[in-house]
């Protein structure tokens, strides 16, 4: 496969994408004019304007193709890959006994104002997610999903009566990037409320991560739209267990 | 379009229904709830926050439970306060009631259950007050009614749009676009940590996520923008808001006197979704809808939420069982047939064969069952993906099956759904296909006969069959177990759990709630209805 | 699904549309074109192309028109020549038929128009060669036929989708993309200059023009990519291309030759479309729908092209009567019903009220007028726009309205239309867009069923009445006059007008074409069918 | 209004876009990093691939919603403004008749392999376009449409003969920019059949040319989607009566 490619749209290197966005502007010449300005500052040119449309008398919607000239380089691509291996419930559970002779003790919450737990739910619930069950259906976990909106000293407290191995945090919400700051204060919380070597693994997940931020939010791992529980449980294992943490 | 369904399995449907709703109603005629006692307050016309932003009717209420107790009500130990501010001569300048918050939140007040003649005129002077306020939402009332004389709206379904930028002025020209756009609607939604704040926060907001806060400033600036768009377009646009969460009382009251004209209103949806106390979400629920009832204030119940958690085939007849049990407390709480949006929605996994013959199923079964209301049709949410080509699809389906099955209030679907808050553009496209679809497929229904014994009428028998079964089980077990035991939509609630818990109290011998006392007065039939079914 | 149709009526617009195709079908056997013989010489084998390009078939016709006319066929003057060449001893070669074009270019070869015994044994050689050709067409007949029974495709509506990259290497992931995505067709789209040329390109190409040039190799690549993908799927994939232009004849045979499975085929829309005089696309068309016939060809016409031009509802009855016309041509060229994929096509303005229903009616009435053809529905274009959003949901009304009329053939609609040959997600959109239609709505047509005084029905029977009513026109007039005037998509076309008349011959006493003479001799009935109506 | 904006989602400022390509590799979380690099060199960021699905084994298709950095600049948008008075067809008679004394000869067709003759018919037919007659229909006009599919020469060729004021060229497809080099090889031709001075006025229209191109292709004037009869008759008027030309 060639390390640099370019868009596809009906032919080789074509480089054809579509773009549609709305203008605060009335619709007029000036108004497709400027949608094809912003196009061309995408690096699509030519811009074709193949659709504009007022709504009411102060914004006006485009759409807008053509050919960017922007590289997509593979080899500069950033990508959060599995970097440990995919287990079956049964090894899950072997390992987990034969190296912490305990089960592994899960803490799961949607924090904030945030009240979408089917998603935490996915992971953690038997139940589980595309066909596989979540990790209260392992022997080897311990769950206690707190459910929705629990606010963050809830959530270390629990963290620190239950002796969390790991937090999973889901966030759903993002507009005005809500997810960003609550994940922002729920890892302050945590470097505060533990010492270095005792704080919990810290998860958070929700479709809309970006998944190579994790640093950034301080946090040890994010996981992404479609996470299936079996990835979340390798993850845990191979970050708390093989390393052989505590 | 109607499916044929066996008049006595329907009979007994709702008979179970209401006898299931016995305990709980006889619990919250013997509650009453602190939103209940604010919303009392604000009836009376009691506004404003003091400096951190806590409402007077937090304050005094507060103020009063502390010392005396909320067993009574709020009215009469605060009238009975203000008859003797009255008598020692305290300045009450202009709002005497402000005055005594801003005093009892001082601790200068010393609050008492008044007995006996103080009784008796604290009770009278809260009357009063009370129908003060009740006054003002009957004649926002009157003035819907004048401009939809005016402007009326006489299609159906109608379009409702939501708007959810979370700051009040980019709120107004989006809604005010949508309108233009051809919504007959718009519901601002509220931010998302509202619903478990037990006050609600006062003036113009611009700070919520996904939603803006609920306010009655908030309120009048929406309603007076619409009003403004609504003259320009001949055509009156309704406001909608939610009259949910822990200040349900609170909310349906300001709904009411700032002219909102709908309010989703669920007698369950709290305690499933926010995990508020099942007790405290009836007898909050109860009140409002009374309010609800006397605003002409149509209610939109959140039956589709379920399908958002439990599967939309599975759990078919748990809407229909929630259907109606909500129809039976709206009625209890005097709300008619034509103030019932009752929910239901498209969320079938559109990957399942027949899926789009299954929801006219459900759709019609809704449709037959409550012949009157006018029904809330939701759009599919959870099998909408980041595919916003598929997601217009999907909408245009559920825009089809809306119109099919004569739908009253048809919740337009967003291509985005799966990815943001809906853009100005996402509504726009939204309205387009909702146009496309009643203009070019909105008289198919006149083509379009489902066979008694046809795929579409048996599987909604079917649905009403498990719905009576389920019924028999929640009348036999009762309903908050049912609750407790994740019925509806996988959530389990019991009712000893759940938020504001601590904000219910029961009433004493003599408790005194002013509002619902005016409100049980009779009074002349109302006159402005539904979209017609 | 069908509405109830007068069957006097019914009989009435068949016998009008036979008699006014009468006189047509008359002319069509007093003639003879450079594209029929040329296409005569291709089935008897004669391939490749001179250093300009230029076809041997087109240099050994040329130089026998040039010396002795092509009134009495190519064949005679030719296979006459043949056997000069053998008694004289000049290096047949492998490919006698060849070296004979070479010379000929060359100006090597003396034609004559052979008498007697000459004429006998040239005829007879010439039969021998065309039955050569006629065999090999069998064969890929029968190829297709054990194909399809171990990869049989069962479901309908067929789903069909274009191709139209300008080079073939781009179209062949192109084409195996679709057929994965679900595609039962595919069509190579032609370049836009080809239908003009009057010759057929060699070889493979990769510098079409919105398209891709139909040549015997392009043609051969595409079929063993699509076996591949058939055997990869286990569903065989049917190759489409167009059979239309001044070189329909010589493109049905090379059809035939390399197993393509359909073709566009259509008696007038080269002389409306593609200003190609009326006699010579009226003579090439009967010829190549006998080979085709031959071929176990399904046949697509073009009756939705006239809606591109003219207005849906105004024009569609013109629709009806070039099906009714198309039905009679074929039928005398020897092709059955399940051959004919009638076309007609979704482009009533979507603004108006009722489109839909509109859509339906018409849809349901080609359904019910023609039982046993496997109707080829086509989507939106003329209203298509750059809002692909609004264009996707059209397409998924146009999908509804196929499955629900039980349409045979349906070319998938493209959000792009208005914009761009499809790209490869395009189609891959369209073919999620038909699958979710098919699958959730698919069987509705159960539940539906068209009140016989209802909306749709009349509407058909009104089309059918107007249809009846301009074939009384035109069988009074004359179908030449008619086309004239402008009765199809409006475009005027005099029958002595048009590109390629000088390519028509009147055929002499005596003419002799050995490809159709074969066709007409007996052979057994075909076993393969279309997509089941 | 303000000369500076930027995209509109829901919040003035956000800068919110949507964009859709396919790029010429298989799905994995490899090619979620790739379309989330090149919707990063467009400007986006962040960039949130909210949509991958595979297309085949060498293909995938995205969806992106993204805040896009670029500004547009109302000053700087380059739009061809309607120069000339848009005149009824009363006046543009009336002027035809007073100033050139004969009618304005227009010559209109379809060249190269084009058969899209619904645009140039719906300026020259009488049926016109959007309730607009079209030239035909005015006293002032005589109008010679060739229809489609008209080889350059022979458009040449007529247009001498009929002393043509203006030639009109109809172009819709685009594909590997036909109607670029179709308009290229019509100007070239025209300007090697005639003296400057006495060559017709050469428009070229369609859905999807860039109305600012004239120059560049050689022609007066450049019609794009949606040209009503009365705008292009209005412009003939101008440009060869109003400035009296011959
Ligand atoms: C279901 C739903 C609801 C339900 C939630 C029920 C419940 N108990 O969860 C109800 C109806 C209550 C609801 C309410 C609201 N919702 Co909502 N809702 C949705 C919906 C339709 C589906 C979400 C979902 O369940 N997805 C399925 C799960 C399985 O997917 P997931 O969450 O992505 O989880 C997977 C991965 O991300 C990952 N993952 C997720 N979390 C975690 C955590 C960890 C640790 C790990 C390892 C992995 C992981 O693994 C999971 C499995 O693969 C979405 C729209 C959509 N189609 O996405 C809107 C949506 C999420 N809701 C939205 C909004 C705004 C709201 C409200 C705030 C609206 C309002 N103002 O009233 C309310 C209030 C909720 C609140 N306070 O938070 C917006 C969010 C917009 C944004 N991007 O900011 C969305 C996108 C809809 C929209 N376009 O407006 N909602
Ligand atoms: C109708 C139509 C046809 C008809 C044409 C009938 C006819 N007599 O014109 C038929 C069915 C024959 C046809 C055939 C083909 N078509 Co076609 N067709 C269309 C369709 C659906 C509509 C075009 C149309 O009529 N628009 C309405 C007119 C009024 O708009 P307009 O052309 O933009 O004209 C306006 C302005 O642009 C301007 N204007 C235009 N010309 C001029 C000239 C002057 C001087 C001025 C001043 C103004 C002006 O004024 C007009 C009024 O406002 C489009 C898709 C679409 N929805 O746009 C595809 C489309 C144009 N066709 C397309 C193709 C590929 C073909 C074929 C080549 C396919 C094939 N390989 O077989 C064939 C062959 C045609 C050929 N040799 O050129 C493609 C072009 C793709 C591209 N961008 O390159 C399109 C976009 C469809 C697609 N997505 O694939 N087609
Ligand atoms: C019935 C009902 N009530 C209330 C809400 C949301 O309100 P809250 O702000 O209380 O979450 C919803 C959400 O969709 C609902 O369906
Ligand atoms: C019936 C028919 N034949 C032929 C064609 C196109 O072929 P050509 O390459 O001859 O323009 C079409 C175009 O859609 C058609 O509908």
């Amino acid at each position: 496969m060639s390390r640099v490619i370019r868009p596809y749209g009906d032919a080789t290197g074509d480089g054809m994408v579509q773009v549609s966005f709305t203008l605060p502007i009335p619709h007029d010449k000036r108004a497709e004019g400027a949608a094809a300005q912003l196009a061309n500052r995408m690096g699509i040119d030519p811009a074709l304007v193949v659709h504009a449309r007022a709504m009411g008398p102060d914004f006006t919607f485009f759409v807008v193709y053509g050919r960017v000239n922007h590289l997509v380089e593979l080899d500069k691509v950033v990508v959060v890959e599995r970097d440990f291996p995919l287990l079956a419930p049964k090894e899950v559970n072997a390992r987990i006994k034969a190296q912490l002779r305990r089960p592994l003790v899960v803490v799961g919450a949607c924090i904030g104002t945030d009240a979408h737990t089917v998603g935490i739910d996915a992971i953690l619930n038997i139940k589980g997610f595309a066909g596989e069950k979540g990790l209260e259906y392992y022997a080897g976990f311990e769950v206690h999903n707190l459910g929705a909106q629990v606010p963050v000293p809830e959530l270390v407290a629990v963290a620190g009566e239950v002796r969390a191995d790991a937090v999973l945090v889901s966030q759903v919400v993002t507009q005005r990037d809500a997810h960003l700051h609550n994940t922002e204060e729920m890892t302050a919380a945590f470097r505060e409320a533990f010492p270095r070597a005792r704080r919990p693994v810290l998860v958070v997940g929700g479709p809309r991560f970006d998944e190579s931020m994790a640093e950034q939010l301080g946090v040890d791992r994010i996981f992404g739209r479609g996470t299936t529980p079996a990835e979340v449980a390798s993850y845990l294992v191979h970050r708390i267990v093989g390393e052989g943490r505590r | 379009m109607r499916v044929a369904l066996d008049p006595v399995q329907v009979a007994r449907a709702r008979g179970l229904a209401a006898s299931a709703a016995q305990p709980v109603l006889a619990i919250t005629r013997e509650h009453t709830t602190v939103s209940i006692e604010r919303a009392v307050l604000r009836m009376a016309g009691l506004e404003g926050a003091d400096a951190e932003g806590i409402p007077w009717v937090n304050r005094l209420v507060d103020a009063v439970a502390e010392q005396v107790g909320l067993q009574h009500g709020v009215a009469l130990p605060v009238w009975d306060a203000l008859a003797a501010h009255r008598r020692s001569g305290v300045a009450g300048g202009a709002d005497p009631l402000l005055t005594l918050a801003q005093r009892a939140a001082a601790g200068s007040v010393q609050f008492r259950i008044p007995q006996g003649r103080a009784e008796g005129s604290a009770r009278t002077a809260a009357l009063r007050a009370a129908r003060g306020g009740v006054r003002r939402v009957d004649r926002q009332r009157a003035v819907r009614e004048r401009l939809l004389a005016r402007h009326p709206v006489e299609h159906q379904p109608w379009v409702y749009l939501i708007v959810a930028t979370g700051d009040i002025h980019e709120d107004v020209p989006q809604a005010q676009a949508a309108a233009r756009g051809g919504a007959d609607v718009i519901a601002v939604i509220r931010s998302t940590g509202q619903s478990l704040l037990d006050y609600v926060p006062e003036g113009a907001t611009r700070e919520g996520y996904a939603g803006t806060y609920a306010t009655q400033e908030n309120f009048r600036i929406m309603r007076a923008a619409l009003d403004d768009v609504s003259k320009e377009l001949g055509r009156y646009v309704r406001l909608t808001n939610y009259a949910s969460g822990l200040c349900m009382p609170e909310i349906a009251t300001l709904a009411g006197l700032e002219r909102l004209d709908m309010m989703l209103n669920d007698s369950m949806y709290g305690i499933l979704f926010r995990d508020i106390n099942p007790i405290r979400t009836f007898t909050d629920q109860h009140f409002a809808r009374q309010v609800h009832a006397r605003a002409g204030i149509i209610i939109n119940t959140g039956e589709d939420n379920y399908l958002t958690t439990a599967d939309a085939v599975d759990a078919a007849h748990t809407v229909t069982v929630s259907q109606l049990l909500n129809e039976h407390f709206a009625k209890q709480a005097g709300l008619e047939d034509w103030q019932l949006g009752l929910g239901h929605a498209f969320e079938i996994n559109p990957d399942l064969p027949d899926s789009f013959r299954l929801e006219l199923a459900h759709a019609l079964l809704a449709r037959t069952l409550f012949p009157d209301a006018p029904l809330k049709w939701m759009p599919p949410t959870k099998h909408m993906t980041g595919d916003i080509f598929r997601g217009y699809l999907l909408d245009a389906f559920f825009n089809l099956a809306g119109v099919l099955t004569g739908q009253g209030i048809l919740l337009v679907g967003m291509m985005t759904e799966a990815v943001v808050t809906p853009w100005l553009s996402d509504r726009d496209l939204a309205l387009q296909n909702v146009h496309y679809v009643m203009n070019a497929a909105g008289r198919l229904g006149e083509d379009f006969t489902p066979a008694d014994d046809g795929f579409i009428a048996t599987r909604a028998r079917h649905v009403l069959d498990e719905a009576v079964a389920l019924l028999e089980r929640i009348d036999a077990d009762g309903l908050l177990p049912a609750i407790a035991d994740g019925t509806f939509g996988l959530m389990k609630r019991p009712a000893d759990k759940g938020r504001g818990l601590d904000g219910v109290v029961a009433r004493a011998e003599g408790y005194c709630n002013p509002v619902t006392e005016v409100l049980d007065e009779p009074r002349p039939a109302p006159r402005v209805a539904g979209p017609r079914p």
